[in-house]
Protein backbone atom coordinates (compact mmCIF):
# COMPACT_ATOMS: atom_id res chain seq x y z
CA UNK A 1 0.00 0.00 0.00
CA UNK A 2 2.70 2.59 -1.01
CA UNK A 3 3.48 5.14 -3.87
CA UNK A 4 7.14 6.01 -4.85
CA UNK A 5 8.36 9.54 -5.07
CA UNK A 6 10.83 9.61 -7.16
CA UNK A 7 13.35 13.20 -6.52
CA UNK A 8 14.78 14.45 -10.45
CA UNK A 9 18.13 16.01 -11.15
CA UNK A 10 18.29 18.82 -8.46
CA UNK A 11 15.70 17.85 -6.40
CA UNK A 12 17.52 15.01 -5.07
CA UNK A 13 20.44 16.99 -3.42
CA UNK A 14 17.30 19.20 -1.80
CA UNK A 15 15.71 15.90 -0.34
CA UNK A 16 18.79 13.92 0.48
CA UNK A 17 17.83 10.96 -1.57
CA UNK A 18 16.50 9.39 -5.18
CA UNK A 19 13.46 8.38 -3.99
CA UNK A 20 10.89 7.50 -1.02
CA UNK A 21 8.18 5.27 0.00
CA UNK A 22 5.08 6.45 1.01
CA UNK A 23 1.77 5.30 1.67
CA UNK A 24 -0.72 5.40 -0.76
CA UNK A 25 -3.17 6.84 -1.58
CA UNK A 26 -0.91 10.11 -2.27
CA UNK A 27 -2.59 13.87 -2.94
CA UNK A 28 -0.92 17.15 -3.54
CA UNK A 29 -1.31 18.10 -0.22
CA UNK A 30 0.00 14.71 1.33
CA UNK A 31 2.41 14.91 -1.23
CA UNK A 32 3.67 18.88 -0.09
CA UNK A 33 3.98 17.22 3.49
CA UNK A 34 5.56 14.30 2.24
CA UNK A 35 8.66 15.72 0.60
CA UNK A 36 10.21 18.52 3.28
CA UNK A 37 10.14 21.99 3.12
CA UNK A 38 13.15 22.85 0.65
CA UNK A 39 11.11 20.83 -2.16
CA UNK A 40 7.91 21.58 -1.34
CA UNK A 41 9.08 25.21 -1.66
CA UNK A 42 10.19 24.03 -5.25
CA UNK A 43 6.80 22.05 -6.56
CA UNK A 44 4.96 25.34 -5.88
CA UNK A 45 6.61 27.20 -8.40
CA UNK A 46 5.08 26.99 -11.84
CA UNK A 47 8.28 25.65 -13.58
CA UNK A 48 8.61 22.40 -11.47
CA UNK A 49 6.65 19.49 -12.95
CA UNK A 50 5.19 16.13 -11.65
CA UNK A 51 4.47 12.88 -13.31
CA UNK A 52 2.47 10.48 -12.05
CA UNK A 53 2.49 6.92 -13.37
CA UNK A 54 4.95 8.07 -16.88
CA UNK A 55 2.83 10.97 -18.15
CA UNK A 56 3.27 14.49 -17.02
CA UNK A 57 0.15 16.01 -15.12
CA UNK A 58 -1.41 19.14 -16.74
CA UNK A 59 -2.20 19.81 -13.25
CA UNK A 60 -0.17 19.18 -10.59
CA UNK A 61 -2.20 19.66 -7.83
CA UNK A 62 -4.72 17.34 -9.38
CA UNK A 63 -2.52 14.24 -8.51
CA UNK A 64 -4.08 11.27 -6.82
CA UNK A 65 -1.78 8.53 -6.99
CA UNK A 66 -2.53 4.76 -6.08
CA UNK A 67 -1.09 2.16 -4.49
CA UNK A 68 2.22 0.88 -6.58
CA UNK A 69 2.20 4.21 -8.77
CA UNK A 70 5.73 6.03 -8.98
CA UNK A 71 5.47 10.42 -9.05
CA UNK A 72 8.41 11.73 -10.69
CA UNK A 73 9.49 15.36 -9.37
CA UNK A 74 10.69 17.08 -12.09
CA UNK A 75 13.08 20.35 -12.04
CA UNK A 76 13.46 22.64 -15.03
CA UNK A 77 15.50 20.26 -17.51
CA UNK A 78 18.86 20.50 -19.46
CA UNK A 79 20.27 18.46 -21.85
CA UNK A 80 22.85 18.42 -25.36
CA UNK B 1 28.95 6.77 -32.84
CA UNK B 2 30.33 7.27 -36.39
CA UNK B 3 28.83 3.61 -36.92
CA UNK B 4 25.97 5.27 -36.50
CA UNK B 5 26.15 7.69 -38.34
CA UNK B 6 27.21 6.02 -41.26
CA UNK B 7 24.67 3.85 -40.82
CA UNK B 8 22.07 6.53 -40.86
CA UNK B 9 24.01 8.11 -44.43
CA UNK B 10 23.83 4.49 -45.54
CA UNK B 11 20.01 3.69 -44.83
CA UNK B 12 18.93 7.42 -46.85
CA UNK B 13 20.74 7.14 -50.15
CA UNK B 14 18.14 8.73 -51.74
CA UNK B 15 18.36 11.78 -49.19
CA UNK B 16 19.76 14.80 -50.81
CA UNK B 17 21.14 15.84 -48.27
CA UNK B 18 22.50 14.98 -44.42
CA UNK B 19 23.59 17.23 -41.51
CA UNK B 20 24.71 16.15 -38.11
CA UNK B 21 25.78 17.86 -35.26
CA UNK B 22 27.56 16.07 -32.52
CA UNK B 23 28.10 17.70 -29.14
CA UNK B 24 30.75 16.89 -26.82
CA UNK B 25 31.68 17.73 -23.32
CA UNK B 26 33.68 20.77 -23.62
CA UNK B 27 37.84 20.77 -21.49
CA UNK B 28 36.44 24.18 -20.23
CA UNK B 29 38.30 26.11 -17.30
CA UNK B 30 37.95 23.71 -14.85
CA UNK B 31 35.42 21.37 -15.55
CA UNK B 32 36.33 17.75 -14.70
CA UNK B 33 32.79 15.89 -15.77
CA UNK B 34 29.54 16.15 -16.83
CA UNK B 35 26.90 14.13 -15.62
CA UNK B 36 23.33 13.04 -17.41
CA UNK B 37 20.39 11.61 -15.71
CA UNK B 38 16.96 11.08 -17.26
CA UNK B 39 13.69 9.86 -16.17
CA UNK B 40 13.29 6.62 -18.49
CA UNK B 41 9.42 6.52 -19.02
CA UNK B 42 9.67 9.84 -20.06
CA UNK B 43 12.77 10.60 -21.24
CA UNK B 44 13.00 8.43 -24.22
CA UNK B 45 9.10 8.70 -25.37
CA UNK B 46 9.53 12.43 -25.49
CA UNK B 47 13.06 12.04 -27.80
CA UNK B 48 10.75 9.74 -29.92
CA UNK B 49 8.26 12.43 -30.06
CA UNK B 50 10.69 15.00 -30.83
CA UNK B 51 11.90 13.16 -33.80
CA UNK B 52 8.37 12.41 -35.38
CA UNK B 53 7.63 15.92 -34.82
CA UNK B 54 10.91 17.41 -36.60
CA UNK B 55 10.18 14.66 -38.93
CA UNK B 56 7.09 16.10 -40.08
CA UNK B 57 7.89 19.53 -39.71
CA UNK B 58 10.68 19.65 -41.95
CA UNK B 59 10.04 17.11 -44.79
CA UNK B 60 12.87 14.73 -43.37
CA UNK B 61 13.37 11.48 -44.90
CA UNK B 62 14.79 10.48 -41.73
CA UNK B 63 16.02 11.51 -38.46
CA UNK B 64 18.12 10.02 -35.69
CA UNK B 65 18.62 11.96 -32.26
CA UNK B 66 20.80 9.95 -29.53
CA UNK B 67 21.80 11.32 -26.12
CA UNK B 68 24.46 9.64 -23.78
CA UNK B 69 23.26 9.57 -19.60
CA UNK B 70 25.44 8.69 -17.33
CA UNK B 71 28.93 10.32 -15.92
CA UNK B 72 30.65 11.87 -19.27
CA UNK B 73 34.42 13.15 -19.42
CA UNK B 74 35.81 16.56 -21.18
CA UNK B 75 36.18 15.65 -25.32
CA UNK B 76 33.66 12.50 -24.73
CA UNK B 77 30.47 12.76 -26.83
CA UNK B 78 27.23 13.44 -24.85
CA UNK B 79 25.11 13.88 -27.95
CA UNK B 80 24.27 13.33 -31.71
CA UNK B 81 21.56 14.09 -34.00
CA UNK B 82 21.38 13.58 -37.86
CA UNK B 83 18.62 14.59 -40.19
CA UNK B 84 18.41 13.74 -43.35
CA UNK B 85 16.27 15.49 -46.38
CA UNK B 86 15.86 16.24 -50.22
CA UNK B 87 17.33 19.85 -49.47
CA UNK B 88 19.71 20.85 -47.58
CA UNK B 89 18.21 23.95 -46.30
CA UNK B 90 15.32 21.45 -44.35
CA UNK B 91 18.23 19.15 -43.38
CA UNK B 92 19.80 22.23 -41.39
CA UNK B 93 17.07 23.61 -39.91
CA UNK B 94 15.53 20.20 -38.60
CA UNK B 95 18.96 19.59 -36.67
CA UNK B 96 19.22 22.92 -35.72
CA UNK B 97 15.36 22.59 -33.83
CA UNK B 98 16.39 18.80 -32.31
CA UNK B 99 19.01 20.78 -30.81
CA UNK B 100 17.34 23.24 -29.52
CA UNK B 101 15.15 21.26 -28.00
CA UNK B 102 16.99 18.28 -26.39
CA UNK B 103 18.78 21.27 -25.13
CA UNK B 104 15.87 23.09 -22.85
CA UNK B 105 12.96 21.20 -23.84
CA UNK B 106 13.71 17.14 -23.29
CA UNK B 107 13.96 15.44 -20.45
CA UNK B 108 16.89 15.32 -19.00
CA UNK B 109 19.10 17.00 -16.14
CA UNK B 110 22.81 17.81 -16.41
CA UNK B 111 25.20 19.09 -13.94
CA UNK B 112 29.28 19.07 -13.97
CA UNK B 113 31.52 18.42 -11.75
CA UNK B 114 34.34 21.56 -10.76
CA UNK B 115 36.87 21.64 -8.77
CA UNK B 116 34.48 22.42 -6.05
CA UNK B 117 31.74 19.93 -6.54
CA UNK B 118 28.82 19.00 -8.39
CA UNK B 119 26.77 21.91 -10.08
CA UNK B 120 23.38 21.50 -11.82
CA UNK B 121 22.87 23.66 -14.80
CA UNK B 122 19.95 24.79 -16.01
CA UNK B 123 19.19 26.33 -19.67
CA UNK B 124 20.31 29.95 -20.42
CA UNK B 125 18.68 32.73 -21.80
CA UNK B 126 20.13 32.17 -24.55
CA UNK B 127 18.93 28.73 -24.82
CA UNK B 128 15.62 29.79 -24.16
CA UNK B 129 15.67 32.20 -27.02
CA UNK B 130 16.91 29.34 -28.98
CA UNK B 131 13.81 27.36 -28.35
CA UNK B 132 10.96 30.28 -28.64
CA UNK B 133 12.29 30.72 -32.14
CA UNK B 134 10.26 27.88 -33.16
CA UNK B 135 7.26 28.67 -31.84
CA UNK C 1 34.39 10.26 -46.28
CA UNK C 2 33.09 8.74 -42.88
CA UNK C 3 37.05 8.47 -42.34
CA UNK C 4 37.52 11.71 -42.62
CA UNK C 5 34.91 13.26 -40.57
CA UNK C 6 35.64 10.67 -37.89
CA UNK C 7 39.13 12.39 -38.21
CA UNK C 8 38.06 15.76 -38.22
CA UNK C 9 36.20 15.01 -34.40
CA UNK C 10 38.85 13.29 -33.49
CA UNK C 11 41.25 16.33 -34.34
CA UNK C 12 39.01 18.52 -32.62
CA UNK C 13 37.92 17.34 -29.16
CA UNK C 14 38.18 20.77 -27.76
CA UNK C 15 35.30 21.51 -29.37
CA UNK C 16 31.75 21.87 -27.95
CA UNK C 17 30.54 21.02 -31.42
CA UNK C 18 30.59 19.60 -34.50
CA UNK C 19 28.28 19.77 -37.72
CA UNK C 20 28.31 17.95 -40.74
CA UNK C 21 27.14 18.29 -44.32
CA UNK C 22 26.87 15.67 -46.79
CA UNK C 23 25.73 16.61 -49.55
CA UNK C 24 23.98 13.67 -52.33
CA UNK C 25 23.36 13.07 -55.74
CA UNK C 26 19.41 12.91 -55.53
CA UNK C 27 17.90 9.77 -57.52
CA UNK C 28 15.61 12.07 -58.53
CA UNK C 29 13.08 11.93 -61.62
CA UNK C 30 15.58 11.00 -64.83
CA UNK C 31 18.80 12.23 -63.33
CA UNK C 32 20.60 9.58 -64.74
CA UNK C 33 24.63 10.84 -63.59
CA UNK C 34 26.08 14.27 -62.70
CA UNK C 35 29.54 15.63 -63.64
CA UNK C 36 31.39 18.31 -61.83
CA UNK C 37 34.16 20.39 -63.44
CA UNK C 38 36.79 22.60 -61.77
CA UNK C 39 39.80 24.81 -62.81
CA UNK C 40 42.22 23.80 -60.70
CA UNK C 41 44.38 27.35 -60.20
CA UNK C 42 41.44 28.82 -59.37
CA UNK C 43 39.07 26.04 -57.38
CA UNK C 44 41.20 24.32 -54.67
CA UNK C 45 42.78 27.95 -53.51
CA UNK C 46 38.91 29.61 -53.91
CA UNK C 47 38.18 26.27 -51.47
CA UNK C 48 40.85 27.18 -49.11
CA UNK C 49 40.10 31.01 -49.21
CA UNK C 50 36.43 30.11 -48.01
CA UNK C 51 37.04 27.74 -45.13
CA UNK C 52 39.56 30.45 -43.63
CA UNK C 53 36.81 33.06 -44.16
CA UNK C 54 34.56 31.18 -42.40
CA UNK C 55 36.75 29.84 -39.54
CA UNK C 56 37.66 33.43 -38.52
CA UNK C 57 33.99 34.91 -39.05
CA UNK C 58 32.10 31.69 -36.87
CA UNK C 59 35.32 31.60 -34.75
CA UNK C 60 35.61 27.93 -35.43
CA UNK C 61 38.01 25.43 -33.85
CA UNK C 62 38.11 24.26 -37.58
CA UNK C 63 36.75 23.60 -41.01
CA UNK C 64 36.70 20.81 -43.53
CA UNK C 65 35.83 21.10 -46.36
CA UNK C 66 35.65 18.56 -49.17
CA UNK C 67 34.08 18.58 -53.26
CA UNK C 68 34.28 16.09 -55.80
CA UNK C 69 34.67 16.29 -59.23
CA UNK C 70 33.90 14.09 -62.24
CA UNK C 71 31.37 11.95 -62.70
CA UNK C 72 28.66 10.62 -60.22
CA UNK C 73 25.56 8.45 -59.71
CA UNK C 74 22.87 8.31 -58.25
CA UNK C 75 23.59 7.96 -54.34
CA UNK C 76 27.26 9.08 -54.19
CA UNK C 77 28.70 11.84 -52.08
CA UNK C 78 28.84 15.30 -53.98
CA UNK C 79 30.44 17.32 -50.74
CA UNK C 80 31.34 17.22 -47.66
CA UNK C 81 31.74 20.13 -45.04
CA UNK C 82 32.29 19.94 -40.96
CA UNK C 83 32.65 22.82 -38.84
CA UNK C 84 33.79 22.63 -35.18
CA UNK C 85 33.33 25.30 -32.28
CA UNK C 86 33.02 25.68 -29.03
CA UNK C 87 29.13 26.96 -29.55
CA UNK C 88 27.04 24.89 -31.46
CA UNK C 89 25.02 28.01 -33.19
CA UNK C 90 28.64 28.92 -34.65
CA UNK C 91 29.45 25.32 -36.25
CA UNK C 92 25.65 25.23 -37.40
CA UNK C 93 25.79 28.70 -39.00
CA UNK C 94 29.07 28.00 -40.61
CA UNK C 95 28.39 24.96 -42.21
CA UNK C 96 25.55 26.59 -43.83
CA UNK C 97 27.86 29.51 -44.85
CA UNK C 98 30.28 27.19 -46.71
CA UNK C 99 27.15 25.16 -48.52
CA UNK C 100 25.74 28.21 -49.67
CA UNK C 101 29.08 29.64 -51.34
CA UNK C 102 30.04 26.18 -52.41
CA UNK C 103 26.89 26.08 -54.45
CA UNK C 104 27.05 29.00 -56.33
CA UNK C 105 30.39 31.08 -55.88
CA UNK C 106 32.99 27.85 -55.92
CA UNK C 107 34.60 27.77 -59.22
CA UNK C 108 32.83 24.58 -60.14
CA UNK C 109 30.52 23.74 -62.73
CA UNK C 110 28.13 21.34 -62.66
CA UNK C 111 26.04 19.45 -65.40
CA UNK C 112 23.70 16.19 -65.09
CA UNK C 113 22.61 13.54 -67.73
CA UNK C 114 18.82 12.81 -68.10
CA UNK C 115 17.49 10.68 -71.01
CA UNK C 116 18.04 13.26 -73.40
CA UNK C 117 21.47 13.99 -72.73
CA UNK C 118 23.49 16.11 -70.49
CA UNK C 119 22.20 19.71 -69.21
CA UNK C 120 24.18 22.22 -67.62
CA UNK C 121 22.82 23.40 -63.96
CA UNK C 122 22.88 27.10 -62.82
CA UNK C 123 22.27 28.05 -59.80
CA UNK C 124 18.72 28.41 -59.02
CA UNK C 125 16.75 32.11 -57.54
CA UNK C 126 17.15 30.44 -53.96
CA UNK C 127 20.90 29.86 -53.99
CA UNK C 128 21.41 33.56 -54.94
CA UNK C 129 19.15 34.61 -52.16
CA UNK C 130 21.35 31.87 -49.68
CA UNK C 131 24.53 33.38 -50.91
CA UNK C 132 23.28 37.44 -50.44
CA UNK C 133 21.84 36.36 -46.23
CA UNK C 134 25.65 36.66 -45.73
CA UNK C 135 26.63 40.22 -47.12
CA UNK D 1 54.58 31.98 -79.10
CA UNK D 2 51.12 30.76 -78.00
CA UNK D 3 48.33 31.48 -75.58
CA UNK D 4 45.91 28.77 -74.07
CA UNK D 5 42.48 29.09 -74.21
CA UNK D 6 40.24 27.28 -71.74
CA UNK D 7 36.68 26.87 -71.85
CA UNK D 8 35.31 25.94 -68.77
CA UNK D 9 31.96 24.16 -68.12
CA UNK D 10 29.09 25.28 -71.02
CA UNK D 11 31.44 27.19 -72.41
CA UNK D 12 33.49 24.20 -73.52
CA UNK D 13 29.83 23.02 -75.47
CA UNK D 14 29.99 26.42 -77.38
CA UNK D 15 33.12 26.16 -78.36
CA UNK D 16 32.91 22.48 -79.38
CA UNK D 17 36.61 21.82 -77.64
CA UNK D 18 37.90 22.14 -74.27
CA UNK D 19 40.90 24.65 -75.40
CA UNK D 20 42.33 26.39 -78.14
CA UNK D 21 46.04 27.68 -78.88
CA UNK D 22 45.88 30.79 -80.49
CA UNK D 23 49.43 33.11 -81.39
CA UNK D 24 50.71 35.04 -78.43
CA UNK D 25 50.08 37.92 -77.61
CA UNK D 26 46.70 38.09 -76.90
CA UNK D 27 44.09 41.11 -75.88
CA UNK D 28 40.43 41.68 -75.54
CA UNK D 29 39.77 42.37 -79.15
CA UNK D 30 42.09 39.08 -79.99
CA UNK D 31 40.48 37.05 -77.38
CA UNK D 32 36.68 37.82 -78.45
CA UNK D 33 37.41 37.31 -82.47
CA UNK D 34 39.16 34.03 -81.80
CA UNK D 35 36.45 32.33 -80.04
CA UNK D 36 33.79 32.01 -82.44
CA UNK D 37 30.55 34.27 -82.34
CA UNK D 38 28.80 31.94 -79.89
CA UNK D 39 31.28 32.21 -76.82
CA UNK D 40 32.30 35.91 -77.87
CA UNK D 41 28.57 36.69 -77.02
CA UNK D 42 28.77 35.48 -73.72
CA UNK D 43 32.04 37.21 -72.59
CA UNK D 44 30.58 40.20 -73.52
CA UNK D 45 28.30 39.43 -70.39
CA UNK D 46 29.12 40.38 -67.09
CA UNK D 47 28.52 37.11 -65.23
CA UNK D 48 31.22 35.56 -67.27
CA UNK D 49 34.78 35.71 -66.07
CA UNK D 50 38.04 36.14 -67.47
CA UNK D 51 41.25 34.47 -65.61
CA UNK D 52 44.54 34.70 -67.15
CA UNK D 53 47.19 33.10 -65.28
CA UNK D 54 45.50 31.54 -62.50
CA UNK D 55 43.66 34.88 -61.52
CA UNK D 56 40.37 36.07 -62.16
CA UNK D 57 40.47 38.99 -64.00
CA UNK D 58 39.14 42.42 -62.16
CA UNK D 59 38.62 43.79 -65.62
CA UNK D 60 38.33 41.18 -68.18
CA UNK D 61 38.52 43.79 -71.22
CA UNK D 62 42.41 44.51 -69.95
CA UNK D 63 43.52 41.30 -70.57
CA UNK D 64 47.09 41.04 -72.08
CA UNK D 65 48.16 37.42 -72.40
CA UNK D 66 51.76 36.62 -73.25
CA UNK D 67 53.65 33.44 -74.93
CA UNK D 68 52.71 30.50 -72.50
CA UNK D 69 50.06 31.92 -70.67
CA UNK D 70 46.69 30.36 -69.77
CA UNK D 71 43.24 32.41 -70.41
CA UNK D 72 39.90 30.52 -68.63
CA UNK D 73 36.73 31.60 -69.64
CA UNK D 74 34.23 31.01 -66.79
CA UNK D 75 30.56 31.28 -67.01
CA UNK D 76 28.94 30.78 -63.95
CA UNK D 77 29.40 28.53 -61.48
CA UNK D 78 27.08 26.07 -59.36
CA UNK D 79 28.59 23.08 -57.17
CA UNK D 80 27.18 21.20 -53.98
Amino acid sequence: MSVTILFLGPLADLAGEKEREVDAPLDWAGLIDAVGAEVAEQLELERVNVACKGRVLADKRALMAEDGDEVALLPPVSGG
Amino acid sequence: MGEALAAFNAAHGEAGGVVSFLGKVRPDGNVRALELTHYEPLTLPGMEDLAKTAASRFGLDGALVWHRIGVMMPGEAIVLVATAARHRRDAFEAADYLMDHLKSAAWLWKRERRDDGWHWIEPRGQDHEDLARWQ
